[in-house]
């Protein structure tokens, strides 16, 4: 019987992906700076400042899983700008909406949030898998996490799943040509460079898999 | 990095500041989010116009606002569309009472971040209404086309039907005549530096040009040589007129608008064979724009605006307007 | 050479075709010799105000043409000044019977080559007189200093001082007095490159500026190294603030001018610590320009130039003007 | 008995003189480039090419001269702008009062020319010697032709001597600071480079020395 993850992971996944992306963006601005217009990384940077300062205040944020994923959402959305910032806030927004008052989640509830989450990102942004954008790292995470589900693995086992297959995801970016965002204006010169959004995009599959999985169980061991 | 700055992180804020200092008899500026807007807005029964964009683009957006042209405009950071908070504050400082229009120029942030505002706008009850502009005519697939130099085309003769008193829905039928009438396209010489980066975006050896640049210094479509100013206008040119279709004896306005670093010599050397381009075709040059009008920082290069006109745009475009950047 | 001409030896002609293709309406251009006058010129009875400078300093000269401010421009090859038969041959086709000022900026070539213009029209029995500018404090002696953006302050004070009707010695003694209460600083993030010379005139690696500089891509009076928006507008303002004598509840204008490469969200970045060092002395900044008003082909900085106003000087400085780079 | 030069040398001077100049018009560029505004070249290329027009017609330049210098004073100032043309033009126009309706002059008028040139020169620009101006080539070139034609020396030689003065003092403007001209606004930095002006100046005496000394014996030889 998997073991539920609780408000305090959740806000640990955010803390983590705040730090991971700081500490990358030099990185992100490089990368959008080859095929966009070299600003993912401060738009994503000046997020993640306003993201760990509304975690310090936990009354800001609220005390269940779906208000403090709506209080997220909403930070992005105001201080993110560019196209990211609507679309992780819509990751975020569409994510909250079967988890109001709950504080802990079953690891299927977990995989319907993402998928949720997906769903808010695939309506706001119209763009489908292979067009080099954050789906491309979204998609293929959300698929193996509903499968290793399927399967029955752990929450460790089952995030390790998804952060593979978002890392092979957003790898794969480089040999897109870009059909949706910034970078299908460069039309084939897009090609041969991996994707900002997608990259950040990993960065969340990667901090949810240090919070919500192996993180959890290192905690409780 | 070569650029009269503080730091980066402050740079479009401080703008703001000074922009505000200098314009404070015309507009005002809220902080917070951050919005600009005309100093006897609302103008009850009028219709509102609202644009926003990144900033270093100047004087687009923040340089358009005031009577005859924007309500209010939004600047987002620095290459970065502003955010839907801050176009929701300016609707609610400066709606009128007769609906709004929200001028959306086609980049993937600008118009996610303005979907979000227009919902959350009509979520609190607001009448509003959006005209695209994707003029970029070096994008093929003509449903992906970039948004350019259409923008203050779109935002001038919307602004001038607004203060005429025309109703929201003849104020969307002529702000969509007039998107639909535009092409544009661009070209550097040079990349431009973004204070976030510190280094120029991307390298361009002094023999090169890139061809069919947007705003936000991004490279091009192609790469290649650096040829003479008449060539690259007939480079950029050719496509334009070809898209508009342009017959002998019809006319339009012609908006040559430098990126930021290249001098107005310069720019009027391509006017010039615009000019006699056109005069060949028997194409008359009713009306035009010289200058930095839509820019690119420090990028040197240049945007070419055509738009077709009818009297009725004509007499919109000559309609008086006070804003910093556009003032008759 | 990453320029956008046809060819360095035809460039400042053709951006004048261009130029005159686009002011149409407002003005005549005269060739060989080159000139730009008014429309209406000559207005009779109305003292005639003539300015000229080389051309890359863009809109100066030329811009400034029309009601309100100059009567005739004439434009040199680029950074050289004018010659004296292109200033007879406009004093010909603009005078309007009430005598005559030229506007005269303190650089060797720009002197003499007007002395021999004012020698020659007086032979022909105009009525001539010039006022000297020569506002660059980066020059320690006094007699010697440069004439920079003071020109355009002085071309539109006694451009409406003539427009009002006043006589010649009126807007002669209004010329001078504004002349006298002006300064101005300049500093280069970048050298220009002319297009003679096919490549940047100097080179500044990208964390040193050149400090004092003038208006035809020369190096500066010395060069340091590159410091923050606000530190460069301390080196500027200190000698202006200074040389000025300003005091507390005084009144100026402030004009901050890039050089052409450098983007206005720059310039305005400049003007707000201008406005918040002037605040903090209690002198007030009653009127301002922020933008590319004198510039130094597609060089990278700005120009700060300070007048000290009195009610006078305000009021002509409001009066309408209707010229393609000033127009109120 | 020294013998007369004539109208037909003078024209050769000019000839040579603007030949002179274009071939050296990137020079007095990058001269002008490291202390001036970098046009000096192409001032006096464009002057140098109207010259060369005006030579070619001679009705145009007219048959003393005296009516050849001035036409050609107004060719300068017209076409050379900046500080040189009203310079080089106030040479011409001073140096012809003497000489209208004569053909040919003797060495002596012909320093006497000289010396009325430059004095136009010094009227015009108010500079003194060791400014760094082109003062500092013609003033030693003038005084050194006149000492010359006082030990009786002959065209050739006096005009050898003026040209080593003109020479010297050309080379000795890259010691001096300038305190007249543009070069006075770089202030110390002005030092360490050689004068623009005073270059073309000596370009002056060159032709002068090889179209009315030496050339012109050469040619009766
Ligand atoms: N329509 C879309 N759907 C999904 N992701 C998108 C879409 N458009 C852009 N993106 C993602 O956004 C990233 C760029 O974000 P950012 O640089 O912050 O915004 P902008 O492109 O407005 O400058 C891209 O790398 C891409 O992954
Ligand atoms: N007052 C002066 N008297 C004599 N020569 C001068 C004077 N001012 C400048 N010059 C000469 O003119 C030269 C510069 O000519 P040019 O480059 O054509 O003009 P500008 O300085 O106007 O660009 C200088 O190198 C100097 O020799
Ligand atoms: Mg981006
Ligand atoms: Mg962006
Ligand atoms: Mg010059
Ligand atoms: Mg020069």
């Amino acid at each position: 019987m998997s073991q539920d993850i609780t408000l305090a992971q959740f806000r640990r996944w955010l803390s983590l992906f705040a730090e991971q992306v700081q500490e990358q963006v030099d990185l992100l601005t490089e990368l959008d700076a080859a095929i966009g217009d070299a600003d993912h990384g401060a738009n994503m940077q000046r997020g993640m400042r306003k993201v760990q300062e509304r975690l310090q205040d936990p009354t800001a944020t609220g005390g269940d899983i779906g208000s403090l994923f709506r209080s997220i959402a909403m930070t992005l959305i105001s201080t993110v700008g560019g196209a990211a910032g609507p679309l992780f806030g819509a990751f975020f927004l569409r994510a909250a909406k079967d988890v109001d008052g709950t504080d802990a989640v079953s690891l299927e509830q977990l995989a319907a949030m993402f998928r949720s989450g997906l769903e808010g990102v695939q309506q706001r942004g119209k763009a489908q898998i292979e067009e080099k954008t954050m789906i491309d790292a979204l998609q293929p995470a959300v698929e193996a996490l509903e499968a290793a589900v399927a399967e029955g693995l752990d929450a460790a086992a089952a995030l390790d799943r998804a952060l593979e297959a978002a890392r092979r995801g957003m790898l794969h970016t480089a040999e897109l040509q870009a059909s949706k965002g910034r970078a299908s204006y460069l039309g084939p010169r897009s090609i041969g460079h991996q994707d900002p959004g997608a990259t950040s995009a990993f960065y969340l599959i990667q901090s949810a898999a240090a919070a919500l999985g192996r993180q959890a169980q290192a905690e409780e061991s | 990095m070569q650029k009269i700055i503080n730091n980066p992180a402050d740079a479009a804020l401080e703008s703001l500041q000074g922009f505000e200092f200098a314009f404070r008899r015309l507009l005002r500026v809220s902080y917070n989010p951050n919005f600009v807007w005309r100093r006897d807005a609302p103008v009850a029964g009028k219709v509102s116009i609202i644009s926003g964009s990144g900033s270093g683009h100047e004087p687009l957006n923040i340089g358009y606002v005031g009577p005859g042209m924007l309500d209010a405009a939004c600047p987002g950071a620095v290459f970065t569309s502003p955010t839907p908070d801050q176009y929701l504050a300016a609707i609610r400082a400066i709606y009128g009472g007769a609906g709004a229009l929200f001028v959306v120029k086609n980049f993937g942030g600008g118009v996610l971040n303005t979907e979000v505002a227009l919902e959350l706008a009509r979520e609190e009850g607001y009448n509003v209404a959006s005209v695209l502009i994707h003029d970029d005519v070096s994008i093929d697939q003509s449903d992906n086309r970039r948004g350019m130099g259409a923008a203050i085309l779109v935002e001038k003769i919307a602004g001038a039907a607004a203060e005429a008193g025309r109703p929201l829905d003849e104020v969307v039928t002529l702000a969509q005549r007039t998107s639909s009438q535009a092409r544009s396209m661009a070209v550097a010489l040079s990349s431009c530096t973004s204070p976030y980066v510190g280094h120029p975006t991307f390298n361009l050896p002094s023999d090169q040009m890139e061809v069919g640049v947007g705003i936000h210094g991004e490279p091009g479509r192609y790469r290649t040589a650096l040829v003479s100013a008449n060539q690259i206008v007939d480079i950029l040119m050719e496509p334009i007129v070809r898209d508009l279709a342009l017959q002998a004896d019809e006319r339009v306005l012609v908006l040559v608008s430098g990126l930021g670093g290249t001098p107005r010599q310069e720019l009027f050397i391509v006017f010039r064979h615009i000019y006699d381009l056109l005069q060949q075709r028997s194409i008359i040059v009713e009306r035009q724009l010289v200058g930095n009008y839509i820019t690119s920082l420090d990028m040197a290069g240049c945007m070419v605006t055509l738009l077709r006109l009818d009297p009725e745009l004509t007499s919109l475009w000559d309609a008086p307007v006070h804003t910093p950047a556009l003032h008759w």
